[in-house]
């Protein structure tokens, strides 16, 4: 079980409280009625799936609720750093 | 028109476990909201409803018969034991804010003891050691399978609400749990 | 190659076992190869295989960057089946029953296909209402699957808990008699001997670090960590790690990768006889010929490619056991694992061309691969083979995001009321 | 009555109290204190067990965890049965009962054994390469045959009775491991008040100290040292000591679980205790002192009863004042086996001789075993074993090849070093080093907050170890960020034994016999000779092809054999050819202690509704939704479900039926926001929706297929009433809150779920009003006053209510929300006054009846996953004018809008008293060969009571034009002819919702 910092509760947290929710920074378009089938495709379905970091939505849904971002390494599962919802992509040191 | 006023009868009536270590007994019934309330209007909503609104999640305020959870950076939780409509209170504030009723939706425990936070730890993953939990800390988080919100009443006294239907199983997890005399 | 027989095996015995040959080359690789398969698993050996005994294609290499058969194929629970709702998954995985059933005749090496039965319970009407379709559809489509009564799956497997007073009582099964298991590693080590017998260089320890493309967008090789191999054809077949490898061409996939795990228990005498699944509590377990239980869990949340997962995923997949089973509750979990699946959005394969000329991708199987192995390899080497795709895997196009037309077998088994 | 091989004065048991025990029926006495292993030896007992493929015979080869042979059934009552125990951990207690596994008729007498005769067939992978023909024959001859054969103990056939228990732990430093290193590391970071938990998973710390006698720690025996350090630990506030409790697996962010053996070793299981505990524990920092463990010589026939490690030997004779036997050889590759071999002999037992593979060892220990008179003889090695039950005698000669001589002896103890157990610096990911020196993997590199002590880090000094240990508590606790206490002393050596490590004990030339390195798996040395012949060059398939390592003992005593001789064979150094991974669990757990509480009531939760007690007590029968339970239907005496669902269906529509809807989602919308939110999350246009009014509500997903429905009610401008599906509840809120968290922030909006302050009774049927009018305060609920698809508040039998006029029926129809406490009560009252009209009580099974004879849709039944608005004719519910709305675009990709989608239409059967079974297939040719083209699905189908006629709902590829078509429904037996129609089959105009 992971261990989360929740950025709103300010407190490394059970992953039990948590609730992954895909791939960070992914804005839905706001003209989205009229982009074409391979842009919602790219949208909605393609996927950066990265070996290495990931940037990621989860949500403290059994805790603030709130959804918040987060850098993992997939190879490790390490927490690079987690960030409030809205807040840019951070620069991480060694990659991105 | 009705005759009477209908019967309130509480999810978990006559249930209650007593061991030398730790009880576990349903709350009275109480008066519940949820505040969701932006941070420029907390002040407006405190003063209507005659609560400081603690800011720190995690944290809570308790004076009398009424308890204010914070449990997310725009969410609280009020528990009035007293049975007061707290809705009711808030009816004439401008200022953008919820405030929803939940009286019913929740069910409150009190689990009591030398025991108490061991019981509770039997399904809860977070470190309830009174330095890292000390008197006064809340927040929603799971209990076996259940979600619950946990509030740290005393150094030995837990108070743990969860919702309705809830109820039964919670209750049953913390009786099974309690009986383990390692505990 | 050396046949296999009982005979050889008397013979063997008088001498030490010492004149086994090896069961596959371990050859450097080439500087071209017509086909590369970029994954040693079970599908991308079995893709080389039928390369070269159906169509004839035997400068194949197969690369690998660990050992053959060390990903997903040597860490699944070898569940066999063919009940599934939609023609295209129906028609695909049936192929691959098909082949199961002389599979160890084709390759000379005994994969221990076992059609014990695969037995899926339905503990509400909801899942009666989708066990059913499938039993209608899957008997219209001529693949095999039969209702049974909560008496009759007990019957059919004795350590089912059929009390109508369970947290979630059986409300009857489907039952698919030809599905079972195979043993796994035998899949890969088959495949993998047969392949190479018929010119196919299986490749270990070499690492895909990039694909060269040519300047018209052709795949031209792939660099490795054993040099360039030139290719005129690439076939991805990665598995868990194949948005890594189809980035390196430029291609972004529907996939996300999760850890899925699995655990065995102390060997036992045989008291399990068939495979038993329950999507509704989680729980899927069967019992090797070596006498262990074989139990299937559930993926952690997050996508990851660390081969673990948390221990509160076995929680609830043993839970999920001791509830269906509890004379199993004083057993022991000897050894638990954890794989790395790719899930595409629709939870169904891809096998298709790709908009990379010369590049194909066999993908996104999800925790259900292994019974496919060679049902896939037998038609992802036609696609390759011949430029387009058998009629059996045409459905599964990496086109179908972008016009809709998914095959979505969770989908159908949706849950609201 | 002392046991024949207690020796009187040795070991540490002193006059326990004697527990008497039995095995395969037998009765033996033993000591309390004593291990099944030490008792039965105690008693001349060594054949306890087969092997697994050649069912050989076996004894004990150790004294700990690591038991690869000697695994017994323990057997307590009818329903506690366990099967594969490991004699040399169980504890013993008095009225133990154990049985031998994997023999027949007896453990003397095994039919099986007639495998070792036919062993030379049986080489690694033999089953891959034959039982192909014919082919029916895996099937039905020898897969049966082959798994007959399989398995160790006898699975258990009743319900566990006994309990497991679980807790969650977290502290600054947990130690793993309670021999002399993990002590020390424990003590000195409790010092500091350091939150400190240490485990062992023997019943007292100590560790190799065990076996030992003459370490001294601080002036003090070393046995008695390790005890005095655990009860001063134990006395501690800040410290917890687990004996009996094996850390077993190590995951992401030192949290490691550990299981705790408490019944085990008691004589009777207590009720309120439980068998065993799951703890799942987060360490700050985590301290490893899990030890080694030693290896045994590799040589033909090494797998007799009687042929054990030195360490066992020692530790049974130093511990529990056994001798393994009178007349003892000693084969060792190492110093440490001669210690053995000198506490034997001045204990009185004969040592044969002691054969040492090295040309020329030099030590005080060799020194000392020869001034006692024990013959050595170095440069030779042993080559095979004698006798059949127990061994009699070992077969010597030189290394370099010479005359054999055979040394008659009773037992063998036997070591070739020491493999330092990194089984969880292994899982906590770390990367292991190999020492070349040593010749042992080492923990190299860490990847989590841990620290290793003592043997598992190659430290082998006593002193060494108990400055290492000490200081890296010390360590563990400053990094967890605990500042007070002063560092304590280190603990001091003032005797110790020490040895060289190295040499890793299979000499050449045994790849011709049976030697074994896995005994429990019957892996030989050829064995692994052979996989590498056949080109399994990574270990991975060396153990895959061999299952060396695969047993329950998970290779403890033979993965380094493996690998060494594997590597040999391969002319690599050992790293090259690489490591098995290590997998959790350190040892086997039990299933139920992973379980936890999570079993019987707790498995899952099971929701009810405020009148659920009303429901049972009224002998409704009820179905399982997700986690709710729901009233199924409610039977009168003797009807069935069919009776009880006619009579409840009529009941309805020609009087009124009352209905517990209360498990539907419900959330509140709040904020000045609310309408522009709906507008977003739902197809329907939201902005003027008037207060007081409802709306039927769909919901998609982004891809544009349904994902839920529910009647909203508009409460007041800024705040909505929204219902969901029952099952739909948990996940509707969490996607939205996920658009207005992340996607519409801007919004002013908050969500609140309120589906259980609401316990619902819906009041359905043209005498609904006449039924609620008597309760209802301060709502005129005339048509006029309170249309269909309206809301209001005021109060119903004196409590608040919010009170919806809406059907799901067809007809007149109330939905009743009341706060939960309440529920109960309004429902009786409603009830009472329903009674006095004949009304009835209905479940969900008349709900779906008569919902679908109005052809309204139940997402997830008449809907998957993959239904569109239009498909499920619900276009109406699409607002045109809107520019957004979650699934706008996605339900405009080209397959969703291509003709010839499946779509749903109603099915009337040509034979009106045929019901179609939910889930058949439809087909336009019914004459077609298999595989059939099929055209779509039932998705409902009822006996319509009300029509007098079956009904159905169906969804068919291009069904709106195929309406008056005839179809067919192929089923097993015969085959339905449906005409397909319209999807309502009741009041098609909808009179009767107002009649």
């Amino acid at each position: 079980m992971l261990l989360i910092r929740c950025p709103y509760c300010e407190k490394d947290l059970p992953e039990v409280e948590f609730r992954h929710a895909g791939e960070a920074h992914l804005v839905r378009p706001s003209n989205i009625t009229e982009i074409s089938d391979e842009e919602f495709e790219a949208y909605f379905f393609l996927r950066q799936n990265p070996k290495g970091i990931v940037f990621e939505r989860w949500r403290h849904v059994h805790g603030c609720g709130r959804f918040f971002n987060a850098a993992r390494d997939t190879v490790s599962d390490k927490f690079l750093t987690t960030y409030k919802a809205g807040e840019p992509k951070p620069a991480l040191g060694e990659s991105a | 028109m009705a005759d009477q006023i209908a019967l309130r009868r509480t999810a978990l009536d006559g249930r209650s476990v007593k061991r030398p270590w730790v009880s576990v007994t349903p709350a009275a019934p109480a008066s519940r909201l949820v505040l969701r309330v932006p941070a420029e209007n907390v002040a407006a909503v405190s003063a209507a409803l005659g609560t400081e609104l603690p800011t720190k999640v995690r944290t809570s305020a308790t004076s009398g018969t009424r308890s204010v959870l914070c449990i997310g950076p725009d969410e609280w939780l009020v528990i009035d034991a007293d049975g007061v409509d707290l809705a009711g209170a808030l009816k004439g504030v401008e200022a953008f804010h919820s405030a929803v009723d939940v009286s019913h939706r929740n069910v409150g425990i009190i689990v009591s003891g030398e025991g108490a936070e061991a019981t509770i730890s039997a399904g809860c993953p977070q470190d309830l050691y009174l330095p890292e939990f000390p008197v006064g800390t809340c927040c929603r988080t799971i209990l076996g399978k259940s979600e619950i919100v946990l509030l740290r009443t005393g150094e030995r006294e837990f108070r743990v609400e969860c919702w309705r239907s809830f109820s039964d199983y919670v209750f049953t997890f913390l009786e099974e749990a309690s009986r383990d005399p390692l505990i | 190659m050396r046949k296999y027989s009982a005979f050889a095996i008397a013979r063997e015995a008088f001498r030490g076992h010492k004149g086994w040959e090896q069961q596959w080359r371990s050859p450097e690789p080439k500087a071209e190869y017509d086909v590369v398969i970029i994954g040693a698993g079970g599908h991308g050996l079995a893709t080389a295989y039928y390369l070269a005994s159906e169509h004839g294609i035997t400068n194949v290499a197969v690369v690998e960057k660990g050992w053959l058969g060390g990903g997903n194929t040597g860490r699944n629970t070898t569940i066999i089946r063919s009940n599934y709702l939609y023609d295209e998954s129906a028609g695909i995985y049936d192929h691959a029953v098909k082949l199961w059933e002389n599979l160890s005749q084709e390759l000379n090496y005994n994969v221990m296909y076992s059609p014990r039965g695969v037995m899926m319970l339905a503990h509400n009407i909801h899942d009666v209402q989708v066990f059913k379709r499938h039993i209608h559809a899957n008997r219209l489509n001529g693949v095999d699957n039969e209702w049974l009564t909560p008496e009759q799956a007990k019957e059919f497997c004795p350590p089912l808990n059929i009390d109508k007073n369970a947290r979630y009582p059986v409300l009857g099964a489907a039952l698919q008699r030809r599905g079972g298991t195979a043993r796994h590693d035998a899949v890969a080590w088959g495949y993998a001997r047969a392949a190479s017998a018929r010119g196919v260089d299986i490749i270990q320890n070499c690492e895909v670090t990039g694909i060269r493309r040519a300047p018209a967008g052709h795949v031209e090789g792939v660099e490795t960590t054993r040099g360039f191999i030139k290719a005129k054809k690439i076939g991805v077949v990665a598995a868990g790690h194949t948005s890594v490898i189809m980035q390196m061409a430029g291609v972004r996939v529907p996939l996300e990768s999760y850890p899925l795990q699995a655990l065995v228990s102390e060997p036992v005498k045989p008291v399990f006889p068939c495979v038993v699944m329950s999507n509704t509590v989680h729980a899927y377990i069967s019992q090797s010929d070596k006498g262990e239980l074989v139990i299937g869990a559930g993926t952690d949340q997050y996508t990851s490619y660390s081969q673990t997962g948390g221990l509160h995923i076995l929680e609830h997949t043993l839970d999920a056991i001791c509830e269906m089973f509890p004379m199993f509750t004083r057993m022991k979990m000897l050894r638990s694992w954890g794989g790395i699946v790719d899930v595409t959005p629709d939870r169904s394969p891809i096998l298709s061309k790709t908009p990379v000329p010369g590049l194909y991708v066999n993908c996104g199987w999800g925790t259900g691969g292994f019974k496919a192995t060679p049902g896939s390899g037998n038609v992802f080497a036609h696609t390759i083979a011949r430029d387009e795709p058998h009629p059996i895997n045409a459905g599964f196009s990496l086109d179908r995001f972008r016009t809709g037309r998914l095959i979505d077998e969770a989908a159908a088994a949706a849950v609201a009321h | 009555m002392t046991a024949p091989f207690r020796i009187a004065g040795k070991g540490r048991l002193g006059s326990a109290a004697v527990a008497r025990f039995t095995f395969d029926g037998k009765s033996y006495a033993g000591l309390q204190g004593d291990t099944l292993a030490s008792a039965l030896l105690a008693n001349g007992v060594h054949l306890v067990g087969r092997s697994f493929k050649y069912h050989r015979p076996r004894g004990f080869l150790s004294a700990g965890v690591e038991e690869p042979n000697a695994l017994v059934g323990i057997e307590r009552d009818a329903a506690r049965k366990t099967p594969n125990i490991r004699a040399t951990v169980q504890e013993l207690y008095d009225g133990l009962q154990a049985v031998s596994q994997n023999r027949w008729p007896s453990l003397s007498f095994d039919i099986g054994a007639v495998n070792n005769l036919g062993s030379p067939f049986f080489s690694a992978g033999f089953y891959y390469k034959t039982f192909m023909w014919p082919k029916a024959a895996w099937k039905h001859l020898y897969e049966p045959f082959i798994r007959s054969a399989a398995g160790l103990g006898v699975a258990p056939d009743k319900a566990d009775p006994d309990h497991y228990a679980a807790r969650y732990e977290h502290c600054d430093v947990l130690v793993i491991g309670g021999g002399v290193a993990g002590l020390a590391a424990a003590l000195s970071a409790a010092e500091t008040g350091a939150r400190v938990i240490i485990v062992d998973e023997q019943a007292t710390v100590g560790g190799t100290l065990k076996a030992e006698t003459g370490t001294k720690i601080d002036g003090k025996d070393g046995w008695a040292w390790a005890q005095d350090v655990a009860n001063r630990l134990a006395a501690m506030d800040n410290v917890r000591v687990l004996t009996r409790t094996t850390a077993f697996g190590y995951h992401a962010q030192n949290m490691v679980a550990l299981v705790e053996r408490v019944t085990e070793h008691l004589p009777g299981p207590l009720p309120e205790l439980p068998r065993e505990r799951l703890w799942q524990v987060r360490a700050k920092q985590v301290v490893l002192a899990t030890g080694s463990i030693e290896r045994h010589m590799v040589f033909p026939d090494n797998d007799r009863p009687g042929i054990m490690l030195a360490s066992a030997g020692r530790t049974y004779l130093n511990h529990y004042g056994v001798a393994v036997g009178r007349n003892v050889g000693i084969y060792t590759s190492n110093d440490s086996a001669y210690y053995a071999a000198v506490d034997l002999k001045k204990a009185g037992v004969n040592v044969a001789a002691i054969i040492d593979v090295r040309d020329n060892p030099q030590s005080a220990i060799i020194d000392e075993a020869r001034s006692l008179g024990i013959t050595i003889k170095t440069g030779h090695v042993v080559a095979g074993s004698t006798g059949r039950l127990r061994i009699t005698g070992m077969i010597v000669k030189p290394k370099a090849g010479g005359p054999t001589q055979t040394i008659g002896v009773d037992a063998l103890l036997t070591s070739a070093g020491w493999t330092p157990s990194v089984h969880m610096f292994s899982q906590s990911r770390g990367k292991l080093a190999y020492d070349e020196a040593t010749q042992r993997f080492l923990p190299g590199t860490y990847v989590q907050a841990c620290a290793s002590v003592g043997a598992c880090n190659g430290t082998d000094d006593l002193a060494a170890v108990l400055a290492e240990a000490s200081s890296a508590g010390l360590s563990a606790a400053r990094a967890a960020g605990v500042e007070g206490g002063a560092a304590a002393a280190t603990p001091q050596a003032s005797a110790s034994e020490s040895w060289t490590g190295g040499m890793l004990g299979v000499p050449q030339g045994v790849e011709d016999k049976k030697a074994f390195v896995d005994f429990q798996n019957d892996v030989t040395a050829k064995d692994i000779a052979q996989a590498v012949r056949e080109g399994m060059h990574s270990i991975e398939h060396v153990k895959r092809f061999t299952t060396n390592g695969m047993a329950t003992d998970q290779g403890k005593t033979s993965n380094m054999h493996g690998l060494a001789i594997a590597a040999e064979l391969l002319g690599k150094p050992l790293p090259q050819v690489g490591l098995t991974t290590f997998r959790q669990p350190y040892t086997p757990v039990t299933f139920g202690a992973i379980a936890g509480h999570a079993r019987g009531k707790l498995f899952d939760p099971t929701r009810r509704t405020a009148m659920h007690s009303w429901a049972e007590e009224h002998g409704a029968v009820f179905e399982d939704v997700g986690q709710w339970k729901r009233a199924w239907y409610f039977p009168k005496a003797g009807e069935d479900m069919h009776a009880a669902v006619n009579r409840e269906c009529q009941t309805v529509r020609k009087t009124a039926g009352i209905f517990d809807a209360s498990t539907l989602g419900k959330i509140e919308v709040v904020g000045p926001d609310a309408a522009a939110f709906m507008e977003l999350l739902y197809t329907n246009p939201w902005q003027k929706l008037e207060p007081g009014r409802c709306r039927y509500g769909i919901m998609l997903r982004e891809d544009g297929f349904i994902y839920d429905d529910g009647v909203v009610g508009r409460l007041s401008q800024d705040r909505f009433h929204v219902t969901t599906t029952t099952g739909g509840a948990a996940r509707v809120l969490h996607h939205m809150e996920d658009y207005l968290q992340t996607e519409f922030p801007h919004l002013n909006v908050y969500l609140t779920s309120i589906s259980e302050q609401w316990a619902v009774i819906a009041v359905q049927g043209p005498k609904s009003r006449d039924i609620i009018a008597p309760l209802v305060e301060g709502i005129d609920i005339s048509d006029e006053a309170m249309p269909h698809m309206s809301v209001r508040e005021g109060k119903i039998c004196g409590v608040p209510t919010r009170l919806f006029r809406m059907s799901f029926t067809g007809e007149r129809g109330f939905e009743i929300n009341v706060p939960a406490d309440y529920g109960r009560a309004v429902w009786e009252a409603v009830w009472a006054e329903g009674q006095k009209h004949g009304a009835c009580a209905y479940g969900t099974e008349t709900m779906h009846v008569l919902r679908a004879e109005k052809g309204y849709i139940i997402v997830g039944q008449d809907t998957d996953g993959t239904v569109t608005p239009d498909d499920a004719a619900l276009s109406w519910a699409v607002g045109k004018a809107k520019k957004d709305f979650v699934g706008i675009r996605g339900m405009k990709r080209p397959d969703l809008v291509r003709p010839g989608r499946k779509q749903l239409v109603g099915l009337k059967t040509k034979n009106p008293s045929i019901v179609l079974e939910e889930g058949a297939q439809i087909v336009a040719d019914p004459n077609q060969p298999v595989p059939m083209k099929m055209v779509g699905h039932v998705t409902s189908a009822y006996w319509s009571a009300n029509c007098g006629h079956s009904i159905a709902l169906a969804l068919v590829e291009g069904g709106r034009d195929r309406i008056g078509q005839t179809l067919y429904v192929p089923m097993p037996d015969k085959t339905i002819e449906v005409e397909v129609t319209g999807t309502i089959f009741f009041d098609e105009k909808g009179e009767r919702l107002n009649g």
